[in-house]
């Protein structure tokens, strides 16, 4: 199988989505003559032209608030936000109008679309360009979240969100952009709501979502080789909706758990994955589920503090060690 | 008023075109709107919804004006103050009463009460209680049917506050940037709850001019004249549909009642006078009724049959409402996600609620 | 002890400070002239006059932003928002700016800024306006974050909120406007990061926040009367900074616990204590941590449903009795 | 350039007032500037630091011209191009480069990095990197300086792209609105990273034409002239001062290279003859060095002599921003609250931080 970026992989689902359906277009800053900030949607202009695929002004609240209404006559709008951080600004269009209309409609309404960008700390970018607000949007119920961390999930993933007809705020990184994996040339979908077993083990369960799931990978890594301690490792992919029943499997089978991610600690997606697990899983639990988070403080600028703000594989084998041993 | 122009506007081609029988029913259609409101209001205050009651009583020309240009793609957006647009665009008065009861039967099922009123199948996209939310989403709709190839407009209605949300200027920048086809109609009625213009904005000439800063045409309108609405507004309309360029028209109107049926101090932040004045010289409804007996095209007993008609329509829409189901409490996790509630393989995938 | 309402005690709070300390203004829409949409502000202007009690346009990106820039120089804004559902249109001022701008400085900075306004569901105004933004704060390192239940809380919580140097989001609740409670005509403070043990009992721990915290005093009342079971009910008052101390006390008590708030569940403030709960006192609990939150779903407006949609004390009950028997 | 115009600028009292030495500092400033932003960039290319690097060279004679005019209660905010307004407050080199190396001796103690630079006792508020963010906390320090009874200014600084953000124009109608003595600086380049502005924006004539509609003074100015960038600003500087009036200026400029080092296609989106065009004939420091030699303020020895001393201050600062330590990673989690910093009372009550 050929490898290719997670770049190039989520570009060629929005390639594949805007060849497949002429009502997909793409909308955001610089994402048509520049190519994308990030170089994501490089080429699509050119071969999509103009009315595809169109550069916006700096104006996230009036362009998101624009595919929101166009996405209810049925146009299926892929809008990039430079980052996901720049949400901020159009907060009440995503929550409120994107989040609620169906419900305020009483279901006449659904709005197919799209927000993606990467939401992601570790790269030095300081604390108003690092935030990570999956779990903020699944607190909306009427909104869904996904967290892809390879090329091979972020294709699939997106190639579904597109044809989703509700909308999803799709969150990628910008660590992992250039980073390859191997993905079919056959067309494929992933389902929102599936999560995936990325390593079997059988001692403890490591659950993450994003970036973090590679690092829990690479813990695992360390585990079996240096402690001979055998890790499942599953990556959540979506958050909303979201694959209980997998989590639920890997906690039954290995009775420990630790939970990974880049967000900050309160109310982070783990909290509410831990708060499930001990209700569910009560007499399966071994011992405590563990989580592992961002450093509670923002994004700090300082690339050695910042890694270290992150979790780090070293940060999951400790954790593990204290409940594996 | 100036004569000279009322008679140029009841001259514009839009208004030369009107039917006898077309001019009654704008008068129709604006009773209509009163009746129902003031049914509302009846059933508010006996206890029998919840939540906001914003009345447009004393706007209702707006409203009907403006909805009596639609064609098949031209859109109606608007804010909270919304039952004017939807009867406007031809919702019946059940589903909206019915709405307002929290009813199974209401428009959105009792999900989305005063201020958000829908009907996508005519061309009706709400009914938004955020200020100024509904301008970005008016934006889309013109982009949408740009992009359809449709020749169509999005008539985005706000109020006078409203013209303070950032989003609104991000929007005209858009609008004017991208050449959509999208009017933003600024009902202004001199407050924004207990806040007159005067204590919210700064301006020039008025606030439909700050659209000249982003290229955009601009107009202001006497809402109280039909004519002049419906000649102004046919003139954005025009433009939207053959230019594909947005308009800004601001339009002085009165709403009679308090900012919502709360609002217990409207006769204390604008004088009591000035709202008789306005009732009793510059209400829409009266003045249409005026025009049309001048024209001859009405009498007074035409009038009351029309009158006691809306005043039936909006008891029996009262009754119904009363007589309708309460929604199940099941159904409240219904209407979140479409792909849930048409049980595809999507909806039918992961967990999409959380209460354990 | 005299009786006053929770509106009152808003009201009197800000007062007393306004009094105390000239660097404190009230800013926000209809909080002058027309005495606030909810009434908390009345006679204030009247008293404190135009310079110290201002109405801002609909502009809460502006006005918010405003009264932030104004604390960096050292004034004591009061902002009210007229619901905090309409954070959602300065929600990149509040996050950005009040948030990080300390951390961004290297700590040159401070914002004694508060932001106030009712958070809740229950009044019939639909999804849009009916936000309970209290966990998407506290997941914010940098704000803090208070939920009074009580007048007696909201004015002793405020005048703290007031004095605090670092940006506080006070959240209030419509339905307590009205309601009434004993509050000291001394002056008193009740300091952030305190919670408080509002019944106690021995079987189970019902531990809430805002106006949650009162139906479950009303369950630990049908709990005692109809089942002998005692509870004790813990209201958490400061969501951040956070009074872990008197969680675990209470849990290490009873060994059982109901947690209850009226967020949407994914990531309520309620996923965090569980999962704080669960990994400080494994060994303490005999039972699965239960939750009750908002039935998840955007706010419905039917005012029937909107009542069953909220935790009801039948709930909290229910949700008793499947683990203390 | 208008030769009669530029003779009144420079005669302009604010001008005239300047005596050799000012002129010379002016100069001085703008090169520290420069020097200082070239020995960043090698630094950069050299994995010195993260994350973004907004280079302000060609510009600096904006932030130096306005730093220039300020008073004891003169503030400045901007955004994330900010090392010239930075250093134009005053800001150490070293404190500023050891930032940009993420060094404990940075001014944000390395927790902010190049978009992030503060000052607050040179009344210079940062340094902010949400587009348009900081336009409601610089109306916020002018709300401060009226409301404290002192005579002063907020200069709030942004670019052209940033007027798309709708916060921009709820802070002018709030400025208007309640005599505000904030001064909007919009440093147009022509570009918002790769998008001119004919792509971005529409308006009548420019940007700050925009103001109009709210009531607002603006202008226009030619930001590579100094004698009409300070004279013109400082006529915004006496309405706040004296009248307590908004102002907005629009001021043409060039940046040489991308929109942050990492923008690879700055000289695709522009062409390479303009950017060549712009160093040619209109560099603010060449312009403003050659009308030094033309009033025998400098030569050319003197002009060297300045430069070598900017430049290796520049140096100087690279050395101590490498020697410099590395912040601790327990200092994370300070400087996130006041009151834990200070070990209130406050901080030290209930948990503030929650990794377990
Ligand atoms: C963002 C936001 N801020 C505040 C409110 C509360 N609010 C609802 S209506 C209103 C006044 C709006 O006045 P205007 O735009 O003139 O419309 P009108 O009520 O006169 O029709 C306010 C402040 C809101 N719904 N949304
Ligand atoms: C709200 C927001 N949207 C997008 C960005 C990404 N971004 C950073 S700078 C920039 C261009 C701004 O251009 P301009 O305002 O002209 O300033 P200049 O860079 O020319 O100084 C963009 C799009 C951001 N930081 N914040
Ligand atoms: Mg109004
Ligand atoms: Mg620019």
């Amino acid at each position: 199988m050929p490898e290719i970026t997670y770049r190039e992989a989520l570009r060629h689902a929005m390639a594949e989505e805007l060849e497949r359906d002429p009502n997909v277009v793409l909308l955001g800053e610089e994402v048509a003559e520049y190519d994308g900030a990030y170089k994501v949607t490089e080429g699509l202009w050119k071969r999509f032209g103009d009315k595809r695929v169109s550069d916006t002004p700096i104006s996230e609240a009036a362009f998101i608030g624009m595919g929101i209404g166009a996405s209810m006559l049925g146009i299926r709008p892929v809008m990039e936000l430079m980052f996901w951080s720049f949400s901020s600004v159009a907060w009440d269009q995503i929550v409120n109008n994107a989040g609620c209309v169906r419900y305020m409609s009483g279901g006449l309404i659904n709005c197919p679309i799209v927000i993606r960008g990467p939401a992601n700390g570790g790269t030095n970018v300081g604390a108003t360009h690092s935030h990570t607000p999956e779990n903020w949007i699944a607190n909306v119920p009427g909104l869904k979240v996904v967290c892809p961390a390879t090329a091979y999930d972020a294709k699939g993933l997106l190639k579904s969100a597109i044809r989703d007809n509700d909308p999803v705020m799709f969150m990628e990184n910008t660590l992992l952009y250039g980073e390859k994996w191997e993905v079919p040339e056959e067309e494929y979908l992933i389902p929102l709501g599936v999560a995936d077993l990325k390593r079997e083990g059988t001692d403890v369960s490591l659950i993450a979502h994003g970036r973090a799931a590679l690092t829990a990978l690479k813990a695992a890594e360390i585990l079996q080789a240096e402690y001979d301690i055998s890790a499942d490792v599953l990556d959540l992919r979506s958050i909303r909706p979201l694959d209980e029943e997998a989590i639920l499997q890997t906690v039954r089978k290995t009775h420990r758990v630790v939970l990974v991610e880049e967000n900050k600690p309160f109310c982070g997606v783990d909290a509410q994955i831990a708060s499930m697990i001990q209700e569910k899983c009560f007499d399966d639990l071994d011992a405590p589920i563990l989580r592992i988070s961002a450093i509670d403080a923002p994004a700090v600028y300082s690339p050695e503090l910042e890694r270290a703000q992150l979790p780090r594989p070293t940060d999951i084998v400790a954790k593990v060690l204290s409940i594996c041993r | 008023m100036d004569t000279l122009k009322a008679c140029e506007y009841a001259s514009a081609p839009i208004n030369a075109a009107l039917t006898p029988s077309d001019k009654i029913r704008l008068l129709r259609e604006m009773l209509r709107v009163r009746r129902f409101e003031q049914a509302s209001l009846k059933a508010y205050q006996a206890g029998k919804m919840g939540g906001f009651l914003h009345l447009y009583i004393g706007q209702e020309s707006v409203a009907i004006g403006a909805c009596s240009l639609m064609g098949p793609n031209d859109h109606v957006i608007t804010a909270y103050r919304d039952h004017g647009h939807a009867l406007g665009v031809g919702m019946s008065m059940n589903e909206c009463m019915a709405e307002l009861f929290g009813k199974v039967t209401g428009c959105s099922k009792g999900k989305g009460g005063s201020m958000h009123f829908f009907a996508p199948d005519k061309n009706y996209w709400g009914g938004h209680g955020i200020v100024g939310g509904q301008t970005p989403l008016g934006l889309g709709l013109a982009y949408g049917l740009k992009y359809k190839g449709l020749q169509g407009s999005a008539m985005c209605f706000m109020g006078d506050g409203a013209v303070n949300q950032g989003c609104y200027y991000e929007s005209l920048n858009m609008a004017g940037l991208w050449n959509l086809p999208v009017i933003y109609i600024i009902e202004n009625n001199g407050y924004s709850m207990g806040t007159s213009l005067a204590r919210s904005s700064v301006f020039k000439s008025c606030l439909a001019e700050r659209a000249e800063g982003f290229g955009i045409e601009w107009d202001t309108v006497n809402g109280e004249s039909m004519y002049e609405l419906r000649a102004k507004l046919q003139v954005a309309v025009d433009r939207a549909h053959q230019e594909s360029r947005p308009t800004v028209l601001e339009i002085s109107t009165y709403r009679y009642y308090g900012h919502s049926v709360a609002d217990a101090k409207h006769k204390v932040y604008r004088a009591e006078d000035e709202i008789e004045r306005y009732k009793a010289e510059h209400d829409p409804i009266s003045l249409w009724k005026a025009q049309l007996l001048e024209e001859r095209v009405l009498n007074e007993e035409q009038y009351e049959a029309i009158d006691d008609a809306a005043k039936k329509e909006a008891a029996d829409s009262v009754q119904f409402a009363e007589e309708s189901p309460i929604p199940s409490v099941e159904s409240i996790t219904e209407d979140v996600y479409f792909e849930v509630d048409r049980h595809t393989l999507a909806g039918r995938t992961g967990r999409h609620f959380f209460n354990s």
